[in-house]
């Protein structure tokens, strides 16, 4: 298959695109959609080509939310686009006891088949409410399928996935990295949902890791390579369901394990990677489950406090060391 | 509005069978054979079923915790109603929803809420999904004046009446919304007048009146499935149970509660309208309550006798996909 | 209203001193000094100077995205302000908090907010509080047109007016929600409106001109003070610049928001209005704006002088009691 | 001190009648409170000794907690009654954008001393939208205290505790121990938020747990006894911010650490606990920390489906016993 370099917001589009040319039940409905293309531009050229398709909403992420849900559940494929991933909170009844829920309570008489697109994350100094990284809340919630992709390949593959999928998906993708580019295939490709992916093998440590924090820790891998350390970088993809065979299987060759994420520290997803390894591989461990996150406050507004309050390459090469040194170096 | 003598004559009985139900439920619950709470709508019969008849059997609705005269007039199947409460696996959730998540999809109903007010943006979304699959159907949700204070109608309202989409929300004003009477948290008063601030028609109408109903909705129904928007119905009805089976009711008096009963029942009222003009003998009166009793009766006994689900069970039913 | 020469004088000099400090903050960013992003009101001072104009100092105001003017207009440090638009230490917020979380809450500034209608319960809350203790005060909250979709206006505004709260829902309708005109999204067309939903006053202002804008407010607060409850003022206004700093800004066009300057600029209309009743001079209208400009000046050379807080600093502030 | 033994409604009842006579600034707010003293007859009284100050509001959840906000900025310190806890989901942005971050985003020159009251959790057979245990979403918000007592003596002396506190706390209560009965010091008193209790010293296994669960573990412990294994039952209290002293004190005796909760496993308060022992305690553990947990689905109407989703004495039990078992029983 031949590729070529394009950008997280255009694989959006591609995808977005070729789902939309498949299936007429697919729409987006969010805020500010037509005039600009969407805020990071990720619809640009989608209005045109699908007219009364993708829809301007008043400002109204409740009733935006739940409109998906209605929307699935009487015939078509929402794509509900939350603006910020942030603007959760003013729709979470939607999410959680109505789009979760629905097909369970129910008793499997209904399906929701819809995504809720949720540009997440800091960096971009817009403080502490246009950054927060929020999945550990939907992961906790029995429903949900949860996706936070990093490559512009499986963007492109996770959401043509998730828009193919039955049940009710939340997309996170990192708002800094709408202009990260990388190689995606020409033509037609799904990625599963549910299948993680080793970025990078490594012998002596597992790196397990999502969304733009795998970059950071592929550099940090880097770095660590140069100190004769290899690393193992394990991109979830998924986060729910998680690909725990993968990790699994990279912590029984490495003996050591490490969770990154860009979300808080206390109660994040890395919470429960780290229990789930420390209870399924304990004899395996060779040293603690060490969790990389952000530090328990709100983002700051301030550059260099935010920076601060951020993972950053340097903490995942000495979160590493500390690991590596502390069983007494490499074996 | 035209219909016929034996339509009202149909009408009448399914106000029969939603207060038969509801009696019935309420017995079962004295009796502790249906867990959890439940929360019955007699007295506002002519609100449900007035409303259902002036719908198509493709037309959605978006019910509430107090649902069941909802399910049976858009036609449900009162056995596997029990059965759900009952908590049966032959109910209609499986026994996994009860009475504050009964649904039958395949008669459009999107759905009883635990949540209040939760209804909203999903009926908003199924009108959308009407707009877009460019169909004539339209979506209806009922709500209580307690939800009318929730952000998820001024929103649903809101977007409804911008999208023009072919919704009407229908307030069951019972004056109550649990504990809490609507003169003390209903600003304004009105339900319908809020019609207004969206640039959709909203009417107020006496709720116990089934005709007054079904005409008010029905001219509702016609204006959204010729693509002309939302309105908003405001069915003025009362509530002779207690929010729950099991309330206090403090906060009312039971010489209030009889008032509303007698001549202004719904029931009652309906049958002089139908003895007047459309030859309601207390014979045919007799037959019509035989069959209600015996549909009820042998939908308990159905439901009482159906087989439990197994715990395990629990573990289905959550991803099509898992 | 009855406002003196000096007093009109003041209020003039109040929205000149808005409008270069959003000026000078539209240069700052484009100089990539201020970080993130920022929302100016140039166009719209009418209205938050006006607004506070008729507030007491012990008054509070919930502010949004777009807050720079009210803080101003509420009498806060244009020194620190900008000292927290570039992130410096004396900022308002220490830096934590940027344009978009900017406050003085000695002011009785509520908050800026990054969450559109965040503001409307917080005022309510206010409101509650002002009943509770029994004092005279009142709290607005300024609201775009955009915000009076969301789901919090109505819960706020029935809130306040079923309890008769202090409270005063400012709208500052710019006809625009970032990108999307209100022509599509506000069903009804008026925020004012609304407010008959609710059994309250609403009332629908030109926005640009100052003292349209002082005249309804200052009858929505007294009426708030007696007791009688909140209203809705709708000030009618437009934003000359983008959404927010660098919006491309392809939903409108140049035709367009220049039709919107000249005479129809709240502050020329003002100052037109000031030399023919308040004998504003050119000398006297020169001197003013000079003191403006070295105010503007002063204050950004105090912000640009001011020592970045150390990184660290970023775990404070989150707990009284830690 | 005299004790006697009261209710935990009657402990709710107490302490706020305490706290309002104490400081005029407390008042509560809520759906239905006045008429019946609040659906679980927890403010029985209060509606008439001080009137005016308990409020009943309109099914308007999001202005209630939004309102508590600005009255907690404003000079009052309120306590905001969710009705059910589920219903948090209609107020995540009050709660998370606003309350929790309002101090820290403003530079500390705002406090919130706020008090949202939460009844949670399962067992009254009231199906997925009224059962929910949903504390780690909170756990994993900065500017947050989590509280989630289970004895009517720390019901009092927690709920006076955060009616006193200058930050905004989440009480979150259990709906089946309202009528649990416990002894409780006469007259006034206060119990720290932050602190965990051992409520059963044991030396074999550490029970770590927190709310209804609490006494779960407690019958558990009983049996795991007459088995000769003593586990030590602590129940957290107060779950943000989190005693870790005392509970690697209890795993550097046991090392063995079991965390129980009703919530959800995955993605549950149980993670976080998991992986910090795992963390920090690494060399201690003579076995993976367990845990126990709701399984993952909505909670089914059905009753015996219930029991089975939440975990039972049974499972604690059973799980002490596997994890006992795994290095070849005790020592
Ligand atoms: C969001 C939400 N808030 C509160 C409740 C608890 N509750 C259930 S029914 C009810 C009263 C509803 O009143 P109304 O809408 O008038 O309907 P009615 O019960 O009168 O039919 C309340 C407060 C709930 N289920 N959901
Ligand atoms: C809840 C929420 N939804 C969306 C946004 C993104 N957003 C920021 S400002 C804005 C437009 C607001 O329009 P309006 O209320 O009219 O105020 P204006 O910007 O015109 O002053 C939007 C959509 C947000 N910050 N919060
Ligand atoms: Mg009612
Ligand atoms: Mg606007």
């Amino acid at each position: 298959m031949t590729t070529r370099e394009i950008s997280c917001s255009s694989a959006v589009m591609e995808a977005l695109t070729e789902e939309m040319e498949r299936d007429p039940a697919v729409f987006v409905i969010g805020e500010d959609l037509t005039a600009q293309g969407g805020i990071f531009g990720q619809f640009t050229g989608l209005p045109e080509r699908f007219p009364g398709r993708i829809i301007d909403a008043p400002i109204s992420e409740t009733a935006i939310v739940g409109a998906g849900v209605g929307a699935a559940l009487t015939g078509m494929r929402p794509l509900v686009d939350m603006h910020f991933a942030d603007f959760v909170t003013t729709a979470m009844d939607e999410i959680v006891n109505q789009m979760a829920k629905i097909r369970y309570m129910f008793g499997g008489q209904a399906s929701v088949p819809m995504v809720l697109w949720a540009p997440d994350g800091g960096g971009l100094r817009a403080a502490a409410h246009h950054s927060q990284c929020l999945e550990s809340w939907f992961v906790h919630t029995p429903g949900l399928k949860v996706v936070s992709p990093s490559e512009p390949a499986d963007v492109k593959g996770l959401l043509k996935a998730a828009l193919r999928d039955d049940d009710p998906v939340i997309f996170f993708q990192h708002k800094r990295l709408f202009a990260q580019k990388g190689p995606v295939p020409e033509g037609e490709y799904v990625i599963p949902i549910g299948k993680a992916e080793v970025k990078r093998p490594g012998r002596d440590i597992s790196i397990i890791t999502y969304s733009r924090m795998t970059y950071l820790s592929l550099e940090a891998a880097k770095i660590l390579s140069e100190k004769g350390i290899e690393a193992e970088v394990i991109d979830l993809r998924t986060l729910k369901p998680l690909d725990f065979p993968l990790i699994a299987e990279s912590v029984k060759k490495t003996y050591r394990a490490m969770v990154v994420h860009e979300a808080c520290l206390t109660g994040g997803f890395g919470a429960e990677i780290a229990a789930r390894i420390g209870e399924e591989l304990f004899d395996w461990l060779d040293a603690p489950v060490t969790r990389i996150g952000a530090k328990d406050v709100p983002m700051p507004f301030n550059p260099a406090m935010e920076d601060f309050v951020m993972p950053q390459t340097k903490d995942i090469v000495e979160g590493a060391l500390r690991l590596i040194g502390r069983d007494g170096g490499l074996k | 509005m035209k219909l016929s003598k034996n339509e009202k004559l149909a009408l009448y009985e399914r106000m029969l069978t939603v207060r038969a139900f509801e009696e019935k439920a309420g017995e079962l619950f004295k009796q502790n054979l249906i867990p959890g709470f439940i929360h019955l709508s007699i007295g506002e019969e002519a609100s449900s079923v007035g409303t259902c008849s002036a719908l198509r059997p493709d037309d959605y609705v978006a019910s509430t915790h107090r649902g069941h005269g909802h399910l049976i007039a858009k036609g449900a199947d009162t056995a596997r109603m029990f059965a759900e409460l009952l908590a049966r696996r032959v109910g209609y959730c499986k026994g996994k929803g009860g009475s504050m998540h009964i649904a039958d999809f395949s008669l459009g109903i999107l759905g009883a809420n635990g949540v209040v007010g939760g209804g909203f943006p999903i009926t908003v979304g199924a009108g959308l999904s009407i707009k877009l699959r460019k169909t004539d159907q339209v979506a209806v949700v009922f709500f209580g004046d307690g939800a009318a204070n929730r952000g998820t109608f001024h929103e649903a309202a809101n977007m409804a009446a911008a999208f023009k989409l072919p919704v009407l929300f229908v307030c069951e004003n019972n004056f109550y919304a649990s504990t809490t009477p609507s003169s003390h948290t209903l600003a304004g008063g009105s339900v319908a007048e809020r019609a207004k601030g969206y640039g959709m028609p909203g009417v107020a109408v006496d709720g116990n009146d089934l005709l007054a109903v079904r005409q008010a909705v029905e001219e509702a129904v016609a204006r959204a499935r010729k693509g002309e928007g939302p309105s908003i119905v405001e069915n003025q009805t009362y509530r002779y149970r207690g929010h729950f089976e099991g309330d206090p009711q403090k906060y009312r008096t039971s010489d209030e509660i009889e008032s509303h009963k007698g001549k202004k029942d719904p029931i009652a009222r309906f049958k002089a309208h139908l003895a007047k003009s459309a030859g309601l003998t207390a014979s045919k009166d007799e037959e019509i309550r035989a069959r209600v009793a015996s549909l009820i009766e042998d939908s308990v006994r159905f439901a009482m006798e159906a087989p439990l689900p197994r715990p395990e069970e629990a573990l289905e039913d959550l991803y099509v996909n898992a």
